[in-house]
């Protein structure tokens, strides 16, 4: 409430330009990548979002109806809402949407987030939409409160070119794209005829302040200074060996993000990890704990369940409690899986070939150079127990062109995946087969015994039992050790103290402008 | 700079009251070495003081005291230093910057590059005019041009707006000198100003000085080149190794020299006079005792020699135009003609080392330039070379040792073993009056003399019939000189080489050669026995040569 | 390294000086001919290298779009390959990209779909700002410290050559860190992230520019000391010129020829280190479309780059020429290059 | 007679006293082959030794240099990084110097329409910045030791090789390749015996002044991210993980910092002794 505020000192102003330092630019304002979900929430609405308690909430649907076979859900839409251009906000445009997303390329995450469930959506009136599914489908509502769901304006992608959609998507959001200084900053404007804020909004109403310089600034000690320095009003992921500094002088904002966290994938269909005892002794062989805290300065949480991070639904906690270091068992499984001999190194070997484990990782974009340290200290022990682990950072151009995807390319991998629904599950678990190949799925892990509690999950309409299969999908993946448990994925904000009610959206950890003023 | 008095004790020559400049006990030294050791002299205004001496004996550093510029590291020390009623010694450098260009002119021994080559002659010219304050800078242009053509350079607006290395070295040499006079200084002192020169050009240089003479000027004219001093100089001063062994009138000096160096000097200097006879030590008279000359078959025959070089402006210039001559066995035939007359090409063409746009040069009657790289290899030791610059015609890395094995290679006989050309070795080095202690010195830490021998002695490795020799001389000191030509002239005598000798300096040639060739501009203007050409010239353009060389007998005589 | 300097007299005439002209049209045809060249082999090469990048260019993009590494089925690729054309031959892909060049096109952006010209033209800019700022001040910087020092006793002149010997070695990045840390963060003097505004500039430039100017101070400081005892040097000084008078009317001039050759070197390593420089401030600049373009594998664009790269090179190549004879008129153009 | 195909040796000789910062670098290079070669005899621990108590210790006279966030010494670090980075200075300024001479002689020696091709083609390469050309590589490549050495050294061949050619000219020009001639050499012989060194020879100090700038850059391209993997302790890589304690543990960023501008120094300052040795000797 603004009393508490007040309270606090300093009085509400209307107006001013937050100044928000970003680490990583986009290529386009929306698309299917995270980083783009960032800023186009400020520009694009969902139809529905996520409270903090993991509830779906009306957006610009203010209520839905799902058919009692789960496979027909209709939306009414909030009347009279209009995109920045002028065009209205109806049922018709929502089916575009979906239809953009699904058919026309228009967004792959959200596709690959809800296919193969998807059949069609379709308006019935203007302000009702009919969204039908293949199947039964829980998790449907909660995945598309991400930002990868933003509605855009049919007109504007039609009519325009593929540069100016990729520049100034067209919404109905809180603010429009203003200008994109290119290598500098996103200026993005207030939109004045606001009206279809969520039901989770601190306020009703256009956004407070006028402006939103959203900077991009790729260096983390740069970027956490220029809010020491009063340049920035808010910052984005702070140096974790800042974070105790800046939690006294600023508000700071920690989002853990569901979905699968940090984790390794691990291969099991070719190399040493093809045996789940090893696989086992892995995961046994590595304080990872202790390595986080130490890596991350304590700021950072370990995550030791390796299928979703503690801030997804349906978390299983016990799972998370499964391979506490310990070396002897380490060893002894080792042992049992016959790597008894020595090499010169000190390295386990079986029959003549050394235990080696090739762990390319993503440097920058998903393993910050903390992480990185982790993955040295994790090195070090591996080593303690036999492993030979060979780290290589692999550059973004090499992750982005596939260099190491494949079962040929590693044995181990990090890498998450954010997803406010524990139905990523699915998405990364599913079998691939020949028919029906899953390219997310990169510990080649065909498990249909997993692949049908996930599904029965996923497709049960009773979210009491849908939450116990999710859990023990969790569970078996753990027990096969099929990837490797880090840390979960972060988004951590400082905010000045003169600036209130900026939040973050829950479904993906999009920071939300629109709400926020300055006080004097 | 303050310049302290020399220890009490030292030698003081007379006082004489009417000198412009008194230099009394002036020691230099440089890091604990004295390089000038106690020398005094004095010049009245209108008079000329030559300071001669060989390389190295302190003549420059002398110089540069005068107007306070020793260097740097240098301590000075004298009775007494004085220009007019002023003290030099206990100048501060605010005030000499004051004395320097009005008071005293200086004109730098490296004429070619006293001037900076990125500004306009005229501002070189006129700095010394606007460093202290003359007129404006429109009086100050026109000055300047009338300086210029007071110093003899023709068309002097032109010139002034060029830059110097726009202009040939002796317009640059009397622009340096222009600027020297600028402020019409009492005393003007000239370092070796026309060692770059040629002959002609030194001439109009050294009248140029003798005009400032006239008008009252004080000159102290610095050289290694008696014949020069002879031409301007009223007194003498003999410097060697930082003292003054000799000091009197010219003529005196030159005529009736007292000091055992002076002589020596003297009669280093190679000349008609000194034809058929050994330069050094005292063996004036000792006449050579010549191989016969056989005149049958040329040794080396170029015929209608041609070369086209095409400038870096593009345009062509024939270098070499139709050049014919013989070289027969036993024989000196020298080639004299003035820088860029195109002398060096014409030896190369014969060496068969440049190719010719016309013409053949044949070796003992058979083909030589005709003949493929691959067939004229094996004959190559017939012909030997002896380079202008013999420092750059050693590879730095190589010692002398290993210079004259690989040369020894080339010959008709090498060595079969490594004691043999060991020995061989030392033998050519004894031969050129060197020793076995320089079998392992590098080429850069041999003295100029030296490295020529060097050069001589590898030429000799292969027993050539046939010695080039391209201005083997010109960059030595005249004694050390003299040693090296006795050399060409005692080997000649012992083993019958053959020469073809080229220089620009006339004394030389006619002290050396049998029959001479005259070129210029690419052309031989003249041939004939050194006597005819020296002697009974018949071209204008030899005639104009032998008029301008400044002869030490002319002058002596004339003052005597 | 000596240059051996052609210093022949070379009286010119009027009517040569019109032969010369003559002479010289065909020979700047050939010069912009060549440069042009140089251009499209620049840009040539780029273009084919990065045909060598592992992994397949649709993949690239995918994966780019989804912020994924995966492997993608053929009709998942299929519409990216048909759309940026890479389902014709390279050859043929190449020929259209040369034949684009011709005409002012240097392709799309596989990433932002905007054309290269823009996505380079928004950037440039504010690069070249940095890096020819950053030549300026590390000429100033090298000539006062020179000027100042240079044998100057050997106190002084050692301190000189000192600091030029250090800064010399210092690498331009950690230069940044260590400035940023002192005066944006510690002493708050300059903002941490500049943008292009003049005070945000400064940091950035002295980043580049210290480096720099210690080792164009080196050389200079070696030819000033070569220059100091020159004998027309000593010449001025008889005509009572004062030290101040020879060191700026005379040496100069002389000791600043081979930092201007190396300044057209220099502004090669300015472009590396100002890709460097942007990041640390955070400003817009081709180094960060570079550092990106190459990570995302966006082809037109890192030709472009290089295409631009390159002609900023071959025109600063051109002035340092031009610079070069206006300081010394001895030297033809074809000579300026070479040290 | 063996003293007859004895090189000659130049004059060059260190007077020592009289140059104190010759022997400081003097000091500084041995201290780097030592590290180089034998780095377990400057430092008992190990470079990768993980002490997660002690991290970021300040230095002290257990952690000269500190500890880093996984609690390694940042001075055994340093040391055992000296070989990496040596290495790279070394291997990037011998590959230069490799494709330098290649190129420069061939260019030089065959003139002609050969030499035209090649300097044009040098021209290319020179109008790549160095980054560009290491960011081009190592996306092909991949980040490695290798292709660090690759990047920088054949970014900086371009300017060799522009070097090595003007030279083999002017050697081509010299009085003493002529006498060679003269004296009935084959060609090969005069450029086996002459030319090739000859124009190799001011190349020496050169490459001692590339080395620091190698291991320089390969710290910039590290910086980028581009560097060597871990757990290396290259320098570069230690920068670019000291960055962010900039503020918070500055010796992980200004010592690393700090000994890459000594050796950079050292080196160049060699390299300059031998340049003005070499030089003068010429004269
Ligand atoms: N700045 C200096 N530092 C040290 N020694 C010097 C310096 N200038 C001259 N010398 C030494 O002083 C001696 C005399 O040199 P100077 O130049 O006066 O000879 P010079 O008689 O003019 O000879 P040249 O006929 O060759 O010009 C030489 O041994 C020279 O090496
Ligand atoms: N390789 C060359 N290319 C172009 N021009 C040349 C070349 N060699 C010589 N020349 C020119 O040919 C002319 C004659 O040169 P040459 O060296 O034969 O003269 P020289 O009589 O030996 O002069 P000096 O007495 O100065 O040695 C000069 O004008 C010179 O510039
Ligand atoms: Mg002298
Ligand atoms: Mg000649």
């Amino acid at each position: 409430g603004s009393s508490d505020e007040s309270a606090n000192g300093g009085t509400p102003v209307k107006g001013g330009t937050i100044v928000y330092a970003h680490e990583q630019e986009p290529p386009c304002i929306f698309g299917g990548w995270i980083q783009q979900a960032y800023i186009s929430r400020q520009v694009l609405d969902g139809l529905v979002t996520l409270d903090d308690n993991d509830q779906v909430q009306p957006w610009l649907a203010t209520a839905w109806k799902v058919s009692p076979d789960g496979k027909t859900y209709t939306f009414t839409l909030k009347d009279g809402v209009k995109f920045t251009d002028g065009t209205p906000l109806d049922a018709e445009a929502v089916a575009y949407n979906f239809d953009y997303w699904e058919n026309k390329g228009g967004n792959s995450t959200a596709k690959v987030s809800i296919d193969p469930y998807f059949k069609s959506a379709k308006a019935i009136d203007a302000t009702h939409v009919e969204i039908t599914l293949t199947h039964p489908y829980t998790p449907f509502l909660t995945l598309i409160t991400q930002g990868y769901f933003g509605i855009q304006s049919p007109t504007a992608l039609k009519n325009r070119s593929a540069k100016e959609n990729c520049e100034q998507p067209i919404g109905s959001g809180g603010f429009t794209v203003a200008e994109w200084k290119h290598g500098q900053e996103v200026i993005l404007k207030k939109n004045p005829n606001y009206t279809s804020w969520p039901a989770t909004a601190k306020h009703q109403g256009p956004a407070i302040v006028d402006e939103v310089q959203w900077k991009f600034v790729p260096d983390g000690v740069s970027r956490y200074a220029s809010l020491t320095t009063g340049q920035t009003d808010v910052v984005y992921d702070v140096p974790t060996v800042n974070w105790k500094e800046a939690e006294s002088k600023f508000d700071t904002t920690l989002y853990i993000t569901p979905g699968k966290p940090v984790s390794a994938y691990i291969n099991t269909v070719k190399g040493v990890f093809t045996d789940k005892l090893v696989r086992q002794a892995f995961s046994y062989g590595a304080d990872r704990k202790s390595a986080v805290e130490a890596g991350f300065h304590g700021v950072i949480p370990y995550e030791g369940n390796g299928a979703v991070s503690q801030a997804t639904p349906d978390y299983n906690a016990d799972a998370a409690k499964d391979y506490a270091y310990d070396p002897d068992k380490a060893n002894a499984l080792l042992d049992q899986a016959g790597w008894t001999g020595r090499d010169s190194d000190g390295y386990r070997t079986k029959n003549g070939k050394q235990l080696f484990v090739k762990f390319p990782y993503p440097a920058g974009a998903v393993i910050n150079t903390e992480g990185a340290v982790v993955l040295q200290v994790l090195q070090e022990q591996w080593k303690k127990i036999g492993f030979n682990v060979k780290l290589i950072p692999a550059t973004q151009a090499e992750v982005f062109a596939g260099k190491y995807s494949g079962p040929d390319a590693y044995d181990a991998s990090p890498f998450y995946w954010t997803s406010p629904s524990p139905s990523i599950l699915w998405i990364v678990w599913r079998p691939s087969t020949e028919a029906n190949p899953n390219g997310n799925n990169q510990s080649f892990y065909n498990n249909d015994e997993l692949a049908r509690v996930i599904d029965e999950a996923n497709t049960s309409t009773d979210p009491a039992k849908a939450s116990e299969l999710y859990q023990q999908a969790q569970q078996i993946i753990s027990d096969n050790a099929v990837t490797l448990p880090l840390y979960t994925q972060n988004s951590t904000y400082a905010a000045a103290k003169d600036l209130k009610d900026f939040w973050l959206e829950k479904s993906q950890g999009e920071p939300v402008f629109a709400d926020a003023y300055f006080t004097k | 700079m303050t310049i302290l008095a020399s220890k009490p004790g030292a030698a003081a020559t007379a006082e004489r009251e009417d000198d412009l400049l008194a230099v009394e006990n002036l020691r230099v030294a440089f890091g604990g070495t004295e390089v000038v050791k106690g020398i005094s002299f004095g010049i009245r205004p209108g008079r000329c003081l030559a300071i001669v001496g060989e390389s190295g004996s302190g003549k420059s550093v002398t110089a540069r005291t005068l107007v306070g510029l020793t260097g740097s590291g240098a301590s000075v020390r004298a009775d007494r230093l004085e220009l007019g009623p002023t003290d030099l010694r206990h100048v501060g450098e605010r005030s000499w910057r004051g004395i320097r260009g009005s008071e005293i002119g200086f004109v730098l021994q490296d004429a070619l590059v006293s001037l900076d080559q990125l500004r306009r002659v005229g501002d070189e010219v006129g700095e010394p005019l606007k460093l202290h304050g003359w007129g404006d800078r429109g009086s100050r242009a026109e000055r300047v041009v009338e300086l210029l053509d007071a110093v003899g350079v023709p068309e002097p607006e032109l010139r002034a707006r060029q830059r110097p290395y726009e202009l040939s070295g002796g317009l640059r040499q009397r622009a340096l000198i222009a600027s020297a006079i600028a402020l019409d200084p009492p005393l003007l002192i000239a370092d070796e100003p026309t060692t770059a020169l040629d002959v002609t050009v030194q001439a109009q240089v050294l009248d140029l000085l003798a005009a400032s003479k006239e008008r009252g000027t004080a000159i102290i004219l610095i050289s290694h080149d008696l014949s020069v001093v002879a031409r301007l100089a009223d007194e003498v001063a003999v410097m060697r190794h930082g003292e003054i062994v000799e000091h009197g009138p010219t003529a005196e000096v030159l005529r009736a020299p007292r000091h055992e160096y002076t002589r020596a000097l003297i009669a280093a200097v190679p000349s008609e006079h000194t034809r058929g006879t050994r330069l050094v030590a005292g063996s004036t008279s000792v006449p050579r005792t010549r191989r016969p000359i056989d005149r049958g078959r040329p040794l080396l025959e170029a015929r209608h020699l041609t070369k086209v070089f095409r400038g870096p402006d593009g345009v062509d210039r024939t270098v070499v135009d139709d050049v014919s001559f013989e070289v027969f066995a036993g024989e000196t035939v020298g080639i004299v003609g003035e820088s860029g007359s195109g002398k060096t090409t014409t030896a190369r063409i014969a060496l068969a080392l440049l190719g010719a746009e016309g013409g053949e040069v044949r070796l003992r009657g058979n083909p030589w330039s005709t003949l493929s790289d691959r067939d004229r290899r094996p004959l190559r030791s017939r012909v030997g070379v002896v380079y202008q610059d013999p420092l750059s015609s050693f590879d730095p890395r190589w010692p002398v040792g290993r210079i004259l094995a690989d040369a020894l290679t080339r010959g008709p006989t090498p060595p079969s073993s490594k004691e043999e050309s060991l020995d061989r070795i030392v033998r050519l080095l004894e031969q050129v009056g060197l020793g076995r202690q320089h079998v392992e010195t590098g080429p850069l830490r041999l003295s100029g003399g030296q490295r020529q021998r060097v050069a001589i002695a590898r030429a000799l490795a292969p027993e050539p019939e046939l010695i080039v020799c391209d201005e083997p001389v010109s960059a030595l000191d005249v004694s050390v000189q003299a040693q090296v030509l006795d050399l060409f002239t005692d080997l000649q005598d012992e083993l019958g080489v053959t020469y073809l000798f080229i220089s620009h300096d006339l004394g030389v040639i006619h002290h050396l050669s049998d029959r001479v060739l005259v070129m210029k501009d690419g052309r031989v203007v003249e041939r004939g026995t050194a006597d005819d050409i020296f002697l009974r010239p018949q071209d204008e353009y030899t005639q104009r040569l032998l008029t301008a060389l400044p002869r030490l007998e002319q002058a002596t005589r004339g003052q005597g | 390294m000596s240059i051996a300097l052609d210093t022949r007299p070379s009286v010119r005439s009027g009517a040569r000086a019109a032969q010369e002209a003559a002479r010289k049209a065909p020979a700047l045809l050939g010069k912009v001919l060549s440069a042009v060249l140089v251009l499209i082999a620049a840009a040539s090469v780029t273009f084919f290298a990065q045909l060598l990048i592992p992994g397949d260019r649709a993949t690239t993009i995918l994966n780019l779009q989804t912020g994924r590494s995966q492997k993608w089925s053929a009709a998942e690729l299929a519409p990216v390959n048909e759309k940026f054309g890479f389902d014709h031959p390279v050859l043929v892909q190449w020929l259209h990209y040369v034949g684009g060049l011709f005409q002012g096109d240097l392709g799309t952006s596989f990433t932002q779909y905007r054309p290269v010209t823009q996505v380079i033209g928004d950037q440039l800019l504010p690069s070249l700002v940095l890096t020819l700022s950053a030549l300026v001040v590390a000429w100033l910087l090298a000539l006062t410290i020179t000027l100042l020092t240079v044998k100057r006793g050997r106190f002084v002149s050692g301190l000189g050559s000192s600091w030029e010997a250090v800064t010399a070695s210092l690498p331009p990045y950690w230069v940044g860190v260590v400035l940023l840390v002192l005066f944006a963060v510690k002493w708050p003097i300059f903002p941490v992230i500049g943008g292009t505004d003049l005070w945000g500039t400064v940091l950035p430039v002295l980043t580049l520019a210290i480096p720099l100017a210690g080792f164009l101070g080196q050389v200079t400081r070696d030819e000033f000391e070569k220059v100091l005892d020159q004998p027309f040097v000593t010449t001025a000084r008889t005509r009572g010129m004062s030290d101040t008078g020879v060191r700026l009317r005379h040496a100069l001039r002389h000791s600043v020829l081979p930092a201007i050759t190396l300044s057209g070197w220099a502004l090669g390593a300015l472009i590396s280190g100002a890709v460097i420089a942007e990041n640390i401030y955070g400003r817009p600049g081709i180094g960060q479309v570079l550092v990106t373009a190459v990570n995302t594998r966006d082809v037109p664009t890192v030709s472009g780059i290089v295409l631009v790269v390159a002609a900023v090179y071959v025109v600063a190549n051109l002035l340092v020429d031009l610079a070069f004879r206006l300081v010394d008129p001895r030297l033809a153009v074809s000579k300026g290059g070479q040290r | 007679m063996s003293a007859l195909t004895l090189p000659a040796r130049p004059a060059i000789r260190f007077d020592l006293r009289a140059r104190p910062g010759t022997v400081l670098a003097l000091l500084v290079v041995a201290f780097l082959v030592l590290a180089a070669l034998v780095p377990g005899l400057l430092t008992h621990r190990s470079p990768t030794a993980i002490d997660l108590q002690n991290n970021l210790a300040h230095p002290s006279w257990s952690h000269p240099f500190g500890t880093d966030d996984a609690g390694r010494d940042l001075y055994t670090r340093v040391v055992y990084g000296a070989r990496e980075s040596l290495g790279i200075g070394l291997g990037a300024t011998a590959l230069a110097m490799a494709v330098a001479i290649l190129l420069g002689f061939t260019a030089g020696l065959a003139g002609g329409w050969v030499d035209v091709v090649i300097t044009r083609a040098l021209e290319v390469v020179f109008a790549f910045p160095v980054l560009l050309l290491a960011l081009l590589l190592i996306s092909i490549r991949g980040p490695s030791v290798g292709t660090v050495i690759v990047a920088v050294g054949l970014g900086s061949a371009p300017g060799y090789a522009r070097m090595v050619r003007g030279q083999v000219r002017s050697v081509r020009q010299s009085g003493y390749v002529e006498a060679a001639g003269a004296l009935g050499h084959r060609r090969t012989t005069v450029i086996r015996r002459h030319l090739f060194p000859n124009a190799i020879r001011p190349l020496v100090a050169v490459m001692t002044l590339g080395v620091g700038q190698s291991i320089v850059w390969a710290s910039g391209l590290a910086f980028l991210g581009l560097g060597v993997s871990p757990p290396s302790s290259e320098w570069g890589a230690l920068l670019d993980a000291g960055r962010q304690y900039i503020t918070t543990s500055w010796w992980l960023e200004i010592l690393p910092g700090l000994v890459i501008v000594l050796v950079a120094l050292a080196v160049t300052s060699l390299g300059r002794t031998l340049q003005h040795r070499l030089e003068g000797a010429a004269r």
